[in-house]
Formats: C-alpha cells, structure tokens, sequence
C-alpha cells in the first residue's frame, strides 16, 4: 500500500508499511547502511505522521517479511491473540501511543495486552515515542520470570555476572567470579562466555560453576553462552545446564546465519525443562538480541533494523525466557553510530521488549571502534533504570577482557541501587545477607576470603 | 601505585587480567583506575585506526596483496559491506594468481579491526601452520588484505579456487588487548556464506591462547572439516588438548 | 608552575594550572574554539593525571585569572573559609574525588564544606568525575532556600514557569502564565523575559503578575529577568519586585561586558531584600549563567569555559541566591556542540553549583543551531532529577515564541514527578492542593476556567 | 485537527502563539503535538543554514556587500570569531567607499543566524528608519553583511566613520518564527566594544513588534545616544508608544 503525505508544503511517498517504518525511524548508521533512512528530518517527521494514522489492524494484514518464506513471520500472524488485541483494535499507531501514556494504561492492564501484540505494531508505535516516554511507559510495565530466583519485581535491579577470560580459564574465571559476587552482582545470571567453542571444555566450566553455587549455597543460576547446538551436545552428556542460551534475530534468514531455527529452539527448550532444575520457577531460556544482526548477514528483508530487532522479541516470547537482553553497543558503530544512537536504542528496545511480554535487560556496553564512552554508558544505564529494566550486564572494571569492548562495572550495579533504591532480587538479597556481605543497603568492603575457599576445585 | 604486599587479591589476579579486586570508594571505582580506564580506551581507540603494513609481517615478499571496496579506515568502520568485497585491482590479480593453482587451502592475513594483532600473530602463526600442514595440504600463497572483513575471504576462496579458507583477522581492539587475532574458516568458500558456515578460533594473543594451541586446533578443525565436507555450527570442536592430530584422509 | 607527565610512552606538558584544567576538561566545543582543548584523548587523560595529584591547597596559592585586576578572583581568596577547608585540606584533587563518592560525605559533611571550597577546586574535581560520579554525588548535595515557598526540599522539584511573549502583551502573557499554572509549574519562580528593555512595560509585566498572585493567594514569586539597572530603576519607582535577576560571568571583565560588577549586585540585592516581601525566606536573587559566555566576549583569560562557569558561582553565593540556574544548551553549538556536550555540562554545572552551596537548577534545553534535539532534552531532565536538581525552567509546549528555542514543557515536569516521585515545593503542593487542580500524585485536565477571572486586570 | 469550537483554549490563544492548552495524555503532550514541534525543529534547522540572497532584499544594488571571515554557513555557526571580523577584500572595499563619507550612522543588514528574517524585515525597516531620520542624520549606504555576528558592526562603523552603527540582523530561528530581525546600535563602533555598550531591539517580525514601531523606538534610542554620547546599558528606554520623537538636537 502507498502512502502519500504533505508537510510543509513538500509531498513525500511511502511504496510501503516497510518504508513508513524505516523513514520515521530516529536516524541511525545502520539504516543508513541499509539505504533505507529518511533523506531529512522533514521526510522523518512525515513518516512518522503517516506511521500516526495507519490502523493498528493493518500490520495484521501487511507482512513486511514474506509470510510464505519465513517463518517468524508465520509465527507472528499465527500467533496472534485476537482476544488480547480487542482493547486497542480500533486504534491507530497514534493512538495507541496517546493511550500508552494515558493513566489508564496500567501495569495490569499493559500486561493483558501483550499477546494481541505484533512486533512490527510495537516498533511503530515506539517510533513515535520520544526518549521520556520510552521511561515512563516502560516504568509502568512489569513482566516477572524465575528460576533459582525471582527477576523483575518492582524496584529490583538483577545484573548478570560475566567473569570472561581469554582461554576460559577456571580458575581466571572464578576469580573474576568471586569479584563479582563480592561487589553483589550475578543475581539474574552467572553467564560467560567461552572464548573457545570447545564441547569438553566448555562443560568443564559449567560443572565448576554448579559446584560453587552448591557449595555456597547461592540462589543463582548460571549459564555458558555457547551455540544453542552445543548446549544441547551439553545436555545429552549430563553437563549441569540450568539455562540456555542462544543470540537470535528477526527473520528465519537471519537466525540460519546463526545456525539456528524455532525447531531447534524448541528443541533446547525441552531438553532443558526437563532438567527440571529450577526451584522457584520453570523459565530456562536466555537470549540476546541486538540492532543490526539481521542487516550485518544481509537478511533484513529491506526493514529497518529496530523493527527487526523487535521480531526477533517474537522469537523470544515463544520460549517464555527468563532472561532477554539486547546487547545495545556491542555490534559496532556499523549499526549504531555514537552515544546518543545508542541510548536511543537501549531505551526502545527495553521498550519494545517489555511491551511484547519480555523480561528485559540491556548490556549497556560499546566498542571501541564507536563514537562514545564510559559517559554515554553511565547516562544509559542511569535511564534504563528509571525506566525500570529487569537485569544488566556487569563485568570486572567494564572491561571485557576476552570479548574486548566495554560493558558496565559490577560497582555501577551499587551505584544504581543507591541512586534509584533499586535492589538484587530478593532471594539473592536474602544471601548477601546471609553471607555477611552487606550492611543495610551498603556493601561491606568484602575481602576475598569472605567466601572461603571459593576456588577449590570439587 | 597499589602496594602488591598489601593487596589481598594479589594471588588471584595471576589468574587473570581482568580487572578484579579494584580499589573502591563508596559505591565507585576509585578515581585511579576510572583514569587508567579511560587512558586504555584512547589508546585502543588509536589501534583501530592503524594500518596494516606488509612490511612488518616479517614474511618477506612472498605474498598477494588485496584490498577490498573500502578505501580508507574511516570507510571501512562505517561500511562492512564494502569490507567484504575485493576492489577491482585485486579481483583480476587474484583471477591472474589463480592460475598458478589448484591449492587446497589459502591463509589470508586480514586487518580486520586490528592491523597489529595481524602484524603480531600472522606470521609465526602461518609458519607453523604451513609446517603442520605442507605435506599433506597444497597451501596457496599468503594473501594480505587490506580493509577486511571476515566474508571477504569468501571472494578471496573462491577466485583462487580453494576448498576452504582461513581469514587470520584482527578483532577489535579491547582495553586489555589490542592485537588479539581471530581464525575464521569456511569451506568451499563462495561470496554469500553465512557465518554459520564458518568455524572460528579466537583470542589468539600473548596473554590468550598460543601460536601452538591455535595452530593444532586449526588443523584439527581443517581436517575434521575435509573429512565431512564442511565448516560451521554442525562441525563441532571437540579436539583434545595438543593430542596428535586425526588421521588425514586426503584423496 | 609547569606539569610534566608521560603516559602510554609519550610526554606531555602543561605550562600552568589553567592549561592543566583546559586540557582535563572533556570535549567541548567552545574550548576548542578557544584553541585550548586537549589536542586528543590521550593528553586528555594525562591532564587529568596532573590534576589527580595535585594538591587542593595548591589552588589557593595559583590565581588562574590575575587577582591585581579582577575583582572575581579577589572575591573568591579574600572569602576563602580556611575552617571549613580543613577536613579537606591534605588532599589532592584525586582524593577530593574519591572523598566526595565515600560513604562519609553524606549531606551534611558536603554542606559545611561549601565555603572553604574556591570554584577552580570545584571544577577541577568535576573533571575528574564520570556522568555517573556527579549524579551520585549530586543527589547527596542539600541546598535550600526560600521566599514565598521553600525550594530544594529532599525528593522535591521546582519549576520556573517562563510566560514570554514576543511584544510583552499582558494578556498573551497572563495566557502562558495560566497554562503553566493550571499544569501545576511554577513554584521556583513565575519568571519572565522581557522582549523589550523599556521601564514602563517592565514595571506594567510585575503590577500585573503581582495582581494575580494576590488574587489567587498563591504562594510564589515572580521575577522580571531584565537588567539589574533596570530593575534597580523599577524598585526605586516602587515596582512589586520579588526577586532581582542577573546574568552572571566568572571574570571582571566578562561581567563588565553584562553591564554589572559586584558593586550593582550588592546595591540591588539591598534594595531587594529592604523591600521585604517574602514570607518564608529572605532570599532574593536570581542569577542565571551558562558556560560560553565568558569566551564570547574574550573574556574568558585563557581559563576552559567551564571553569569560567564556576567561578560565576563563586559571584552568585555571595548574595545567598533563592535560586540559580544555568541556561546549559541557550548560548549554542559555538559552546556545547550537540546532546552528549550539553549533557554533560548540565550535569557539572548541577554537581558544581550544588558543592559551592548553591540553589542550582537548570533550564534544560537548547537551540536549533545546535546538533541535538528533543531526546536529549528528554535525557538531560531525567539525569538532573535523579541527580536531585533543585528546578528546571518550563514554557508552554517546550517551545518559547519569544527567546527563540526549545526549554521543557510544562508537562515535562509532570513527567518527572511520576517517573521520579518527586512533589513541587510543599507550600505550593498545598495551594494545588487547595484549587482542586491535583487528584493526588496527579494533575487533572484542567480547563482554563479552572482558575477563575484569571485574565481579568486590576 | 483540534475543533476549535470544542477548545476550551480557543479564546485564549488569540493572544499568544504559545503553545498553550495543548491536548494532554496522562501526564504527556499528545503525539499529534509532539510530532508538530518536530516539524518545526526540522524546518528551523534549515532556516539557519539558509544564505542571505542579497536579490531578495528588494533594494535594487544601492548597497554595498561585505563578508566576514567565516566562509560558509556551518564554519559561521562554529565560529563566532571569525563572524566577527571582515574578511580582506571588504576590509578594502568599505575603506574605498569611506571616502565618500562622513555619515552619521550606517545600517547594516547581516543575516546572523536568519537569512530569511534579514530578506524579509530589513528592506521595510531601513525605508523607514531613511525616512524618519533622513532629514537630521546623514545615512550611509546600506551594508549587506554574510556571515555576520553583532560584532562585525563594530569593524565596519569604524572603517566608515560613523558615529553609530546599526546592526539589522536574523535571530536564531524558533520553532514558531523563525524570520525574527534584531537591532543593535553602536555608539562609537570600534572593535572591542563590548554588549554592555550597546542597545538592542529584538523580535521583530509580523507577530512581534512591527515595522513601526520598531522605527520609532530606534530612532528615539538613536536621538538619545546621540545628545548622552553613548549608548549601552547606561540608555534606558524609556520612549513612550509611538509619540512624537524627542527634539533633535545635532551639532
Ligand atoms: C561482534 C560479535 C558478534 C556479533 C556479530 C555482529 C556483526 N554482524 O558484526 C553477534 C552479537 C551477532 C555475534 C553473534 C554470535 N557470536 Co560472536 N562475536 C563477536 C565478536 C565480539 C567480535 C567479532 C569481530 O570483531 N570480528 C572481526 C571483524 C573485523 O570482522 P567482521 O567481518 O566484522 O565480523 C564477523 C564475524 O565476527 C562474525 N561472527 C561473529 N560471531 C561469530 C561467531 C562465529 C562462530 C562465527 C563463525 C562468526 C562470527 O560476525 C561478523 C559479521 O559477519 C567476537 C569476539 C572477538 N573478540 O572477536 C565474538 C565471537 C566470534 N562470537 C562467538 C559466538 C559463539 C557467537 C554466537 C555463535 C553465539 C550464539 N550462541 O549464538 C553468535 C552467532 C554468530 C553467527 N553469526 O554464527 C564466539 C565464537 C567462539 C568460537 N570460538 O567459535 C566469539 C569468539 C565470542 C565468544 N567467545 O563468545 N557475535
Ligand atoms: C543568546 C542570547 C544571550 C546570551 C549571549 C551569549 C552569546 N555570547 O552568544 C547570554 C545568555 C549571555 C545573554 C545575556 C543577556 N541577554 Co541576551 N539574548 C540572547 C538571544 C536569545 C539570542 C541572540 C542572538 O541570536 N543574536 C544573533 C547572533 C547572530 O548574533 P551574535 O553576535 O552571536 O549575538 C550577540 C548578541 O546577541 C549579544 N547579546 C545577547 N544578549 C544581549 C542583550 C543586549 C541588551 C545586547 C546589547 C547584546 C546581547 O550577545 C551575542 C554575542 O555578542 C536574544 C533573544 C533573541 N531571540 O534574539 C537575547 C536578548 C538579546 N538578550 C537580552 C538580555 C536582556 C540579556 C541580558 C542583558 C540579561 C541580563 N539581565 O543580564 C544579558 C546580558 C547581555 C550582554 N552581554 O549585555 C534581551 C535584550 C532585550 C532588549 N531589548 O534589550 C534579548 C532580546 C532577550 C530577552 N528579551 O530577554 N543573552
């Protein structure tokens, strides 16, 4: 469908819902990469007024992803709850927006709605929705998810641990592990990743991991960022997986890049669930997601990359994840060119994600080939937790020293409790209690004995 | 300026270069390290944008220059597609070399995003894989390329007619380490592989893994390759540390 | 006195004290138009170095504007607190910064400590601190003052509603006023620019707002931001003025090219309080500054902008301000390039103003010469609240018809009140309270005969 | 979109272009409003980029052009310095054209940061401000200046010898005008003059001051300055609405 549009006296036109989406998309290197940005901010603006009017029906009825040819596609329409969409299904883009900021949009109320939901409705409407909005609706929505503890209660911030090392170590890694704890993070997950793609030795990490959680008796879990296909290899060899992890995109091209598909996911899910290794609750997938993976192997289908990296999110919900982050500056300026691109992004992808039913965390983090800084990063993360994100990525100093980029520091995880009067999830609170490690809301200056003998081996 | 005597995390930090056990102040690093922070950050900032000169491969002038459509650094960050295609000049050189052929396997010393993790690794890397490698692998002349992405090996592979290709490329540059090195193989190549057609070794650097690790794991992974028919997620790395090498089916 | 460093193998000199804090100073535009900006991140990071070790002491003895012929420099020795200097008075600026972030600065140890602090102290350790750093601390910082209602209150933010008009009209004027009223804005001040600079139209603007303040018994303050001759003209001619405005710079000279020194402050600040209207505090001025100024009118010594700023404040605490604000992103691109530069300003200028014991607020905007835009607008309010800002400047729809740029929106305030769980001025919560024009936490749709015979004149 | 006869607003907003009442949601602007202010930030942007078409000023070629330093419109915005300083060849052109002098006072239309507010403003003005003062005043030919600050006045009264100088120049544009002229006269003009030393006339345009009265304001300040010696913020204004000019007291 052709869209036709006057602004200020100049007429723009749209071929179709793909190019209204791209042109009233903030501007970004990706989609400039692409081809497909607006020419100016006039033509953006214009887009984005004729992204107002259209019917929210209409994206039920207009695929920007053949559905014949792919299958997230058929699983977004298929998907689709007529039911859940009732409310808002007589609304346009605009619309729904207004009604996204209205008070009647509540917690419970957005909850509801999530299923009645397309990615491709919720990057529209975010598109209209500036950097305040994207907090305060996104303060407004909660979506709860549990394992050995409960992540994304209000006025909790988990952090995921990530202790990388160059040779995957074990003993690097505890150490890196034990800094962590000390500092009070890896509540939502203690998560690497190994630098080598090794079966044997990655297995060896997770039964290391599993003796030290038992050992101190921690309500984590943990989580080796391997290929979906070896943690299922993992699996069938008795590893102790508690989560899966797997990166994934919006487009069925797109995750064949990755080696996978919703079969395989499906796959592992299972496999994992029957584990059955969770105590307070059954959620056992971890993805990551981030801007530009789809256009990076040329499998963007001509759709701009923040609608995208929302399908990707409807792979997501299908496995019910404990976790979903989208590792906002980890891809490169490629995609995201400086500072203020990506704290745009950060901010609409927690949006998108949560709005879709997602638990959602961020890697506030950068390359150094990028246009930003530790700065940018501190504004990120400072937004994202008013904004009320479930989970962030945390390593020793910010600095990844196998994956090589800059991700935030376990203390900026303090910094943020103190800030907002966020906290760990309770479970894990309850430990660091327990564990003598912190004192009212103020972490002690823990010595590394104060978990004796962390790096025994079993 | 940490008193090492004094410092509790002195034994652990042999483990790792990881910044753990950082002086603290309230909730925040202490301002010491917030500087040597921000002083690594400028300085890899700089090794992004270094180029790669031949001259330090220490290889001699036994090699193929390319460059692929990206004609300076500044280009090359912002256009990965253009990183990923051979310019003109090199696409009828390496159609002229090719005639010198047939070769089983080219190594190509790729800049990536860091020249001198090529500069570093590349040449006693390449070394020991061609004296691992010679007698039983027709290796064709090392490739140099300018400006390059992983993919562009596949345009590389395909013009010389190989059965696979390994792209020696430099990867971003971290704060701890800028010249870490990646092997990224992919058989039968041809422009349009998808990386989950590739295998990847990475980390190869003085305080990640060796040139003798790397290099054995690579000839595992290339023979297990040459075996089954292909590289990528289905041929899975489950080589033992610095056993023998499996046994070599060549036709 | 000459600094030598070498960092990552390469040597760097700095000739003396003001060339060490230019180059420390994070990227800004107007330091580079001033040919006095770090030369790359490198040198950068080794000015910061310098500064790390060097004494806070040593500040008092290096004047970085000469003290024989600037009166601003004179101010800031002469009034030096070395009692309240002593808990401090062994440190580096390093320490000074690890101090601020330590449990033991807590609100009151921060506040004692204001007047033995010289302004090049302060922006020294700004310099030193990440975006993070000066929320953190930000927050820790009290600053209290008051007139008609109390401003900076704990978990309180205040508003300046900004009623401008292009000829001055009473009624287009009133009309502003009351759409700012009626979305609950104004308490820090109703505050108006005048567009022209005559006596009679000025004194016409106060009569008029001091009408409707009686006739509503809302308790506020109004302010007239013209010149302080002129307003020293109108209080003579026996104007209702509140408060006195001022521009203000950090150097002799560069306050000379405002039209004021130190003297036409102190006289104005004494016929301000003589005239003794305020109810529930004796504070009486206004000052507004913003880095940049200095530099335009060369008068800046050599000194990096910021700097300048925050000897500008060292002007503003002599006269025990109800309320000062910087106008971070008015003076332009020739100062603070795009979003990422006015961010930061805006917070140093907070987290300096704050630690000199100053009532800081922001007007939190910027022009369309500048490379920025609403979202970073979005970003820097956010930043400040949790930073604990005192107020924030707001016109109707962000948009002001006379100045000619972007500021916040009246509803940016309510958005920060929900998002952040911040209340205005308790006095005037109460007044909301009264008119029956808040539902609670929230604001009603109130019409505009919500306030009755508003327009009505004297 | 909004039905005026349903705005509660409606009467209100007859006096003020302020974006007053505006449709809310929760505690937000409604969409609708949020994307008009975008509208009007991208067309504001592009006012300030626009370049001073001296043809547009409808002043047929009895006038006199010059330039600053700052060659282009974004080395302008960057650099106040140079908009502050002529560039050579206008330094000669204006000492060539002196020799014509003395004048009084010369007006000088700059474009500052609105082309746009000089095109359409200046032309109407300088005919009046000619015809007021036209008789008591020896007036200069009109100065068209590119690039221009404030400042630049300064350089050009002083090369011409006048004893005021009137800049007639582009606001930065606004959301709602963004063809807003300002005036700013000089006293003795030389460089190095400071703002306190001058006065300043601001916001005129079809919805702000007008043509006029503008006019009657500049020539009271200017009749003024002339009997004090001086202008800056030692001149109050304190000219009553458009009554007859105060007495004219030149040498
Ligand atoms: C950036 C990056 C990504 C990005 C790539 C985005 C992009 N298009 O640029 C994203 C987030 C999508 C990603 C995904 C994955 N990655 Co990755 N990635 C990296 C990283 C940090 C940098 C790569 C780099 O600098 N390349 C150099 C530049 C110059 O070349 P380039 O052409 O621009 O980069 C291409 C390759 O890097 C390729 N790529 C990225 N990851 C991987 C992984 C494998 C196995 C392969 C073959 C290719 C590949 O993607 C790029 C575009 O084609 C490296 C770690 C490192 N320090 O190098 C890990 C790394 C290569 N990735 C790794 C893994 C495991 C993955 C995943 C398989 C994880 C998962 N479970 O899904 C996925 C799938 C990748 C795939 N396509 O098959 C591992 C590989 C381990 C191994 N020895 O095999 C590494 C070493 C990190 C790690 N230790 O966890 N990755
Ligand atoms: C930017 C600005 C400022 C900035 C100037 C910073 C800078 N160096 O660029 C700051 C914040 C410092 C400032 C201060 C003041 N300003 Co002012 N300012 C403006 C503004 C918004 C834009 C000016 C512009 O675009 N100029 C055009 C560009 C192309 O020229 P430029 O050479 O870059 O600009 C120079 C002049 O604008 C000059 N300038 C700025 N303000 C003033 C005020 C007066 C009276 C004079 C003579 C010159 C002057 O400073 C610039 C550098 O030299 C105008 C409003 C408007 N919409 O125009 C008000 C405006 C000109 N300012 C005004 C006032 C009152 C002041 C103050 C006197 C307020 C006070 N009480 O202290 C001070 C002091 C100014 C002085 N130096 O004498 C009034 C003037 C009213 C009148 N009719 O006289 C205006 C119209 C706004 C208003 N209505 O309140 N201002």
């Amino acid at each position: 469908m052709v869209h036709r549009i006057s602004l200020v006296g100049e007429t723009f036109v749209f071929q179709d819902l793909k190019h209204v989406l791209a042109s009233a998309s903030p501007l970004r290197s990706g989609d400039e990469l692409a081809g497909i940005a607006a020419r100016d901010s006039v033509e953006r603006v214009a887009a984005r007024e004729v992204l107002a009017d259209l019917p929210l029906r209409h994206f039920l009825t207009e695929a920007i992803v053949p559905y014949e040819t792919d299958e997230v596609t058929r699983l977004i329409m298929d998907s689709h709850d007529e039911a859940a969409f009732a409310p808002i299904s007589h609304m346009t883009v605009g619309q729904f927006r207004d009604w996204l900021l209205s008070y009647a949009a509540d917690t419970s109320s957005l909850e509801k709605l999530a299923p009645g939901l397309t990615p491709e409705m919720v990057a529209a409407v975010s598109k209209l929705m500036r950097n305040q909005d994207l907090v305060s609706v996104g303060r407004k929505m909660r979506v709860v998810s549990a394992f050995r503890n409960t992540q994304g209660l209000p006025a909790r911030l988990g952090s995921r641990l990530q202790p990388n090392h160059p040779t995957d170590d074990p003993d690097g890694i505890s150490a890196a592990l034990l800094d962590g704890l000390l500092l009070g993070a890896g509540d939502a997950v203690l998560g690497i990743n190994p630098a080598s793609d090794h079966i044997g030795r990655g297995m060896d990490i997770l039964w290391r991991f599993d003796d030290i959680r038992q050992r101190f008796d921690m309500p984590v879990q943990s989580c080796l960022l391997t290929h979906v296909t070896n943690t299922i290899t993992m699996i069938e060899k008795g590893a102790p997986v508690d989560l899966v992890f797997q990166s994934i995109a919006g487009s069925e091209q797109a995750n064949a890049g990755f080696g996978i598909s919703l079969g395989i996911l499906s796959e592992a899910w299972q496999a994992a669930r029957e584990l059955n290794r969770g105590t307070v609750g059954t959620n056992v997938m971890y993805f990551e997601t981030g801007q530009g993976s789809a256009l990076s192997s040329g499998t963007h289908h001509g759709v701009d990359q923040q609608t995208m990296e929302v399908r990707a999110y409807a792979v997501a919900r299908v496995y019910s994840p404990l976790l979903v982050n989208t590792v906002v500056g980890f891809i490169g300026p490629e995609y995201l060119y400086d500072g203020k691109q990506i704290i745009r992004a950060g901010l609409e992808d927690h949006f998108c994600g949560k709005l879709l039913g997602l638990p959602m965390g961020c890697d506030v983090c950068y390359t150094n080939h990028a246009e930003t800084d530790q700065d940018d990063m501190d504004t990120l993360m400072m937004l994202l937790t008013a904004a009320g994100v479930n989970f962030l990525i945390a390593v020793p100093g910010g600095d990844d020293v196998m994956l090589s980029y800059q991700s935030l520091s376990y203390h900026d995880i303090l910094t943020l409790r103190s800030v907002f009067g966020v906290r760990p999830a309770p479970e894990f609170e309850a430990w660091l209690e327990k564990m003598a490690l912190v004192d009212g809301m103020r972490l002690r200056m823990n010595q590394p004995y104060a978990l004796p003998n962390f790096r025994a081996s079993p | 300026m940490r008193q090492p005597t004094q410092d509790p995390w002195g034994p652990l930090r042999r483990y790792t270069r990881a910044r753990i056990g950082l002086p603290r102040t309230g909730d925040s690093i202490a301002g010491s390290e917030i500087r040597a922070l921000q002083a690594a950050h400028a300085c890899a900032r700089r090794a992004v944008h270094a180029c790669l000169d031949p001259a330090k491969l220490t290889i001699g002038d036994s090699f193929v220059e390319v460059r692929s459509q990206a004609k300076d650094r500044s280009e090359f960050v912002r256009r990965p597609d253009l990183g990923r295609r051979l310019d003109g000049p090199s696409l009828s050189l390496l159609k002229q070399i090719a005639l010198a052929g047939p070769w089983d396997v080219v190594l190509v010393a790729a800049d990536g995003l860091s020249a001198v993790a090529v500069e570093r690794q590349a040449p006693p890397l390449q070394k020991a894989v061609r004296a691992a490698l010679g007698h039983t692998w027709r290796i064709a002349p090392l490739v140099v390329a300018h400006n390059a992405r992983v993919a562009l090996g596949d345009e590389i592979g395909a013009l010389l007619g190989v059965r696979c290709v390994v792209m020696m490329i430099g990867e971003r540059p971290g704060l701890s380490v800028s010249d870490s090195l990646s092997l990224y193989m992919t058989w039968n190549p041809h422009v349009g592989r998808q990386d989950s057609e590739r295998n990847c070794i990475s980390n190869i650097h003085a305080h990640g893994l060796s040139i003798g690790e790397s290099c054995h794991k690579l000839c595992w992974l290339l023979n297990s390759a040459r075996k089954l028919g292909y590289t990528g997620v289905a041929l899975k790395d489950e080589s033992t540390d610095m056993t023998p090498l499996p046994e070599n089916n060549t036709p």
